[in-house]
């Protein structure tokens, strides 16, 4: 089925289908992905197609979920885990960051830990506390994880592929209110590599470097600054570890601005590393120091206040405008 | 020789994979059957006056009166979101007017009964379910903890807290509200210990209403919860949760226990979330009407009812008072959420930290001068 | 109508804030005494051969002259540090030997008597004791998987690879190792609850040995460890652990359960540290002498050779043949540590992951380069 | 007791001694921290002193300790809970995180989490895995914690007077392998703020930028450079949350060159955000690029390899010709 319309949402769910079909010992597993498909409806009908013994409803123990997924890795499997939700991570961090990450090292490679961390991330959706956190530099600061997270429905479905096909954990940040955006899915292309970003906006005045729900504020952004006659590039990082530096060198050196977006807080965001290390590597080149735009030192607050806690198109032109006032 | 081992007892003698539950039921505390008769138990009895026992039907209506207007505004948009206590009406008034002012509460996000009884307005319980907060009270007014929306983490507050008590030599009580997923969670698990090595004044009350979201008791345990706390060392018994005399005397034996010094315990209230998990679930994905029907016929309200006039405790003078009383705590509630305000943008930066912290205040400061662009016309 | 409460019996029975294990003892499955007489258990027996009986007594002899050694190498310099099995022989070597070699098995840190009998070369248990790497065999090898030090994690792994054993329809069986200390923490409760909910064939071997660094075991419990199976819904079972015998049939039915498609198991081999708790522990700090001298008195070595004395199953020769073994393996381990080459620094940036990442290659290249720059006489 | 000289294990010790006598409600809290004294002896004599309700012996379950201490801060009391080594923090960080963080702001300040959590940090000790490691960053990008770590004993002794004064949640890392350094240490004195970072040696060439354990090689990397005719500034920054950036920034607009120097993993540790925040308070100032020298995104090696992998003080001088060399 080349080049269909697809929710971000759906094309995850197509994707995990697909795994289960080609590979039996991909598992799906976490709390009501089975009956449910997943509060959000991610695996919708895998259970009923796969059986409860591949597509599995876990107790209500985040920890236990990781861990036992480990003991899957080692026994063969390549578990898909959901988190339900971002702020809901935590209790399963420290298997996330003393076992999964640092077994394959801890063995000198003779075992492989093919596990996949789906977790939704991000607000936008109006929700409660700890449902629109952020937490990608807690895990991209670790050695032995990967980081991803899709903007959009390709991305979603191929990157979701790779990830399962990966010998190395992956946290795989699902943008949650992106995931009813629709966009062509080529499931018989042949993807870009996982961990390389991409330039989906070409422009010449200020680069625009985001990932996951981001990409579409900083593509509005664009359109509304061409509006005003400034040319912005945007790349979609797509990977926050490793993060593709040389794509978004290649940018800076061009466009001689950068400035970084994410949900995430600011401080110590994924945002840092890209200064300091773009910095480090452009220094000849900026004509403005990176400057970045995401959220603030508080915790997310209450719904009502979403929309001004997180980066919008505004806050993205303003820091253009700081950018190129340099 | 003999092993001593009362779980190859337990689990040998017929535990299925799908949990014993499903089968061979165990006996729970109940005072008062479905059909409204009361009945003795040999180990917990209570004895109300006339008063006390409407004043428990009443406590009963409110609360379902009150969260039945939340869904409401929650389907009108005036709320994000609701997490509804329907059925477990007797689990939380019972339990909650158990405790005394003094005692301590620690909840869920579902603990609208309980917080009644604590005289928290529930006005203020709406405020994280709008948006408008994260916890619009203060704890300490009510001795009532804020909701927790992190499955289990409150069971380990309330055992500190429980500690704290017995440290200062008070003969106070702490309850730890949770679920019955949250009873897989490691945290409940490590509060269990804490409280049973610290023998801390703390009452464990599950409330076990059948389903974690879409999942069914047996995807947590395949024993009753209650049977948990021996392992931990201290007691624990199962109430009928849709009983509220039997959880009313049930939780005032566990915290006068815990009062007494003699520890902590588990009560575990059987009992049926009614509605959907929260309005945003649609339980008809994973539930069949035949269950809710047969716990609809254990209804709390109604057997209080049915004792109530059978007894001829309450005539329908009293009734009618109450259907205006619940329409007037409806009214005050709608009217009160529709009034209440969207906060100041600036309150992203307040109460982050008590002793303040440079980052914040920088950031704080960049943000109103970046507000007041707008105001000035200079922003885009 | 009577409460069913297991705990409320067994706490409110006399359990004191210092734990019950302090007052009443609960028995325990015995097969051979401290003096070294065989006795019967209604539930589990063992029928062992003459060899058979020599080999374990040989296996806890090996296992704790190869300890021994470890401890003086740690104090000549050439490991950082050693975690001592000195007492434990027992508990490690009857449940070891009780594995198939298509189990499972995940160690805690002083697992040095599994490994043994799985066949792993001591010399591979000392690498992350010298600091040459972080856990130097292929668990795939002998399935048995690396040392894990992070207390507990290893029972949701053990679980988790039991799921998977059960889910391929394979009739192996998975044991995970852990302390008193451990019992503890939350992942170890996850564990009981995935194992139980999934009924996955795996045996968790509790050795309790009294202490967890100088917190002795009522720091953790109130109850007998063995007993926080039941609660879960599986069998718990207390055994000597300094009996090989009762450690070896335990395991064995508890595995042989596992594989008989019936779910996990608890066994607590209730047993002594005999030693600090590492090198780098000053046991004398926080217990007696006392305690010690009463638990050498149930030595499980000499326990098996005054069995093996009485019955005329040992001679002069088979112990000098033995002697003789020891001082082979102890020198084999001390001339095999002296010359385990210290890494190559470049290891640091292996196997960070299996299939590559940019950022790794980018700072192995850049430290190559820094490397080189000091071979060039360039650096400082 | 002014101007004694104190190792910074006995500077802790003393400071806790202080608190409890000084409150009543302070309590310490962990594994083995009763009889034993800790397994650094930091709380040596303390129940011995204070009896076991007010030093307290807890189970073997971190989520347990610094659950209970949430408790006991809401009951009134001030606990100091000790982490036994960096790497068994992260069982607690889900409490750390989603509780103790974010409590106060929840309850709109009507509650406050007076909690310390001490947690030994850092190699350099020959140790076996998850016994070196230095996860600042994971908290300091956390809102609602404060972050900070004393390189000297004087620092030690008033940085955790002021960390249990404080009514928020304070990470104190202790450099555990300067546990036996010694330093004088007033105990009359009046201390600087704890969140201010300070010069310890001044110079005109370059910032090396610091805190905890690398405070003293980047005071060792300067004295060797100074006989190379390179006169380095060393910045003690201390707090990690909140980063004193005004004292940096002063001290780069004057040399104008910074190196920050960490035993974390430079890809996304504080020296990212350090990197990040100077270049664009000093962008006109900067003659180089901000550099980082710190842990390599590599599980923390055994301990042979643990001098390559720690900066030391060549690692620290070749970034300073690196930086010197724009
Ligand atoms: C740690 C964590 N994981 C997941 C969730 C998402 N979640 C919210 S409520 C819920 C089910 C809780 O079930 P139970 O404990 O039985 O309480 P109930 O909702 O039935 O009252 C889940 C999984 C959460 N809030 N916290
Ligand atoms: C999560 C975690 N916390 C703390 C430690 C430090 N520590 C190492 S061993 C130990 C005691 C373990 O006791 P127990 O489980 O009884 O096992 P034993 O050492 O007695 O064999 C502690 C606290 C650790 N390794 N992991
Ligand atoms: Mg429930
Ligand atoms: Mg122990």
């Amino acid at each position: 089925m080349a080049d269909e319309k697809m929710a971000i949402a759906k094309a995850i769910n197509e994707s995990l289908r697909k795994a289960l079909e080609t590979d039996p010992k991909v598992l799906v597993m976490g709390e009501d992905v089975g009956k449910l498909g997943g509060v959000f409806r991610v695996t919708d009908g895998l259970q009923k197609d796969f059986g409860e013994a591949r597509v599995i409803d876990t107790p209500l123990a985040e920890s236990g979920i990781v861990g036992t997924a480990i003991g899957l890795a080692l026994r063969g499997y390549r578990p898909v885990v959901e988190i339900q939700f971002d702020g809901f991570v935590f209790p399963a961090y420290d298997q996330i960051v003393t076992q999964l990450a640092k077994m394959h090292a801890r063995a000198l490679g003779k075992v492989k830990l093919p596990v996949v961390i789906r977790i939704p991330y991000g607000g936008g959706i109006g929700a409660v506390e700890h449902h629109s956190e952020s937490p990608e530099a807690l895990f991209a600061h670790v050695a032995g994880l990967k980081v991803v997270s899709p903007s959009n429905a390709a991305d979603a479905y191929w990157m979701m592929q790779q990830a399962i096909a990966c010998d190395d954990p992956v946290i795989y940040f699902e943008p949650k209110r992106r995931y009813w955006d629709k966009g062509e899915v080529d499931t018989t292309a042949i993807p870009a590599p996982l961990h390389s970003a991409r330039v989906v906006r070409e422009g010449g005045d200020v680069t625009l470097a985001a990932y996951g729900p981001m990409v579409k504020t900083c593509l509005e952004a664009a359109a509304a600054a061409e509006e005003e006659g400034k040319s912005l590039e945007v790349v979609d990082m797509r990977s926050m570890s490793p993060i593709d530096f040389d794509t978004l060198q290649a940018s800076v050196v061009k466009t001689r601005r950068l400035v970084v977006v994410h949900e995430a807080p600011v401080f110590l965001g994924t945002g840092a590393e890209v200064a300091a290390r773009i910095t480090e590597r452009c220094f000849y080149h900026l004509e403005a120091p990176v400057l970045r735009v995401g959220g603030f030192h508080a915790p997310y607050p209450p719904a009502r206040l979403e929309e001004d806690y997180l980066p919008g198109l505004d806050r993205v032109l303003d820091a253009v405008d700081r950018a190129l006032a340099f | 020789m003999s092993v001593k081992s009362t779980a190859a007892r337990s689990s040998r003698g017929g535990a299925k994979r799908r949990g014993a539950a499903a089968g061979r039921e165990p006996e729970l505390v109940q005072l008062l059957t479905p059909e409204g008769d009361r009945v003795q138990h040999s180990e917990y009895s209570i004895d109300l006056t006339p008063d006390e026992l409407r004043g428990l039907y009443r406590d009963m209506v409110l609360t379902r009166r009150f969260d039945a207007e939340a869904i409401t505004l929650q389907r009108q948009g005036e709320l994000g979101l609701w997490a509804s206590l329907l059925g477990q009406e007797a689990a939380q008034i019972g339990s909650g007017r158990a405790t005394r002012s003094d005692d301590y509460v620690f909840p869920t996000y579902r603990e609208h009964g309980v917080a009644w009884c604590r005289g928290v307005d529930p006005l203020n319980l709406l405020g994280m379910f709008r948006g408008v907060n994260n916890g619009g009270w203060d704890p300490n007014e009510n001795n009532f903890h804020l909701y927790t929306i992190v499955i289990g983490s409150q069971a380990l507050h309330a055992t500190g807290y429980a500690m704290g008590v017995a440290k200062d030599g008070a003969d106070s009580a702490v309850i730890a509200y949770f679920g019955d997923g949250a009873s897989s969670q490691g945290d409940v698990a490590e509060a269990f210990t804490f409280a049973a090595v610290y023998n801390a004044p703390v009452v464990f009350f599950c409330q076990n209403n059948q389903w974690a979201i879409s999942e069914p008791t047996e995807r947590q345990t395949r024993v009753p919860i209650y049977q948990r706390a021996a392992g931990f060392g201290f007691p624990g018994v199962r109430v009928d949760g849709n009983d509220v005399l039997a959880c009313l005397a049930v939780t005032r034996a566990a915290l006068e226990r815990a009062r007494r010094g003699e520890g902590p315990m588990l009560v575990e209230a059987f009992t049926y979330r009614m509605g959907a998990h929260t309005t945003s679930d649609d339980a008809t994905r994973y539930r069949t009407a035949d269950e809710r029907a047969e716990w609809e016929a254990k209804d709390p309200i109604a057997r209080l009812q049915a004792y109530l006039t059978k007894e001829g405790l309450a005539d329908d003078e009293f009734y009618a008072a109450l259907d205006a009383e619940s329409e007037a705590l409806a009214k005050r509630v709608r009217d009160g959420v529709r009034a209440m305000p969207n906060p100041d943008p600036m309150a992203i930066f307040e109460n982050v930290y008590a002793d303040g912290h440079a980052l914040v205040d920088e950031e704080r400061a960049q943000f109103a001068a970046y507000q007041a662009s707008f105001a000035d016309g200079e922003g885009h």
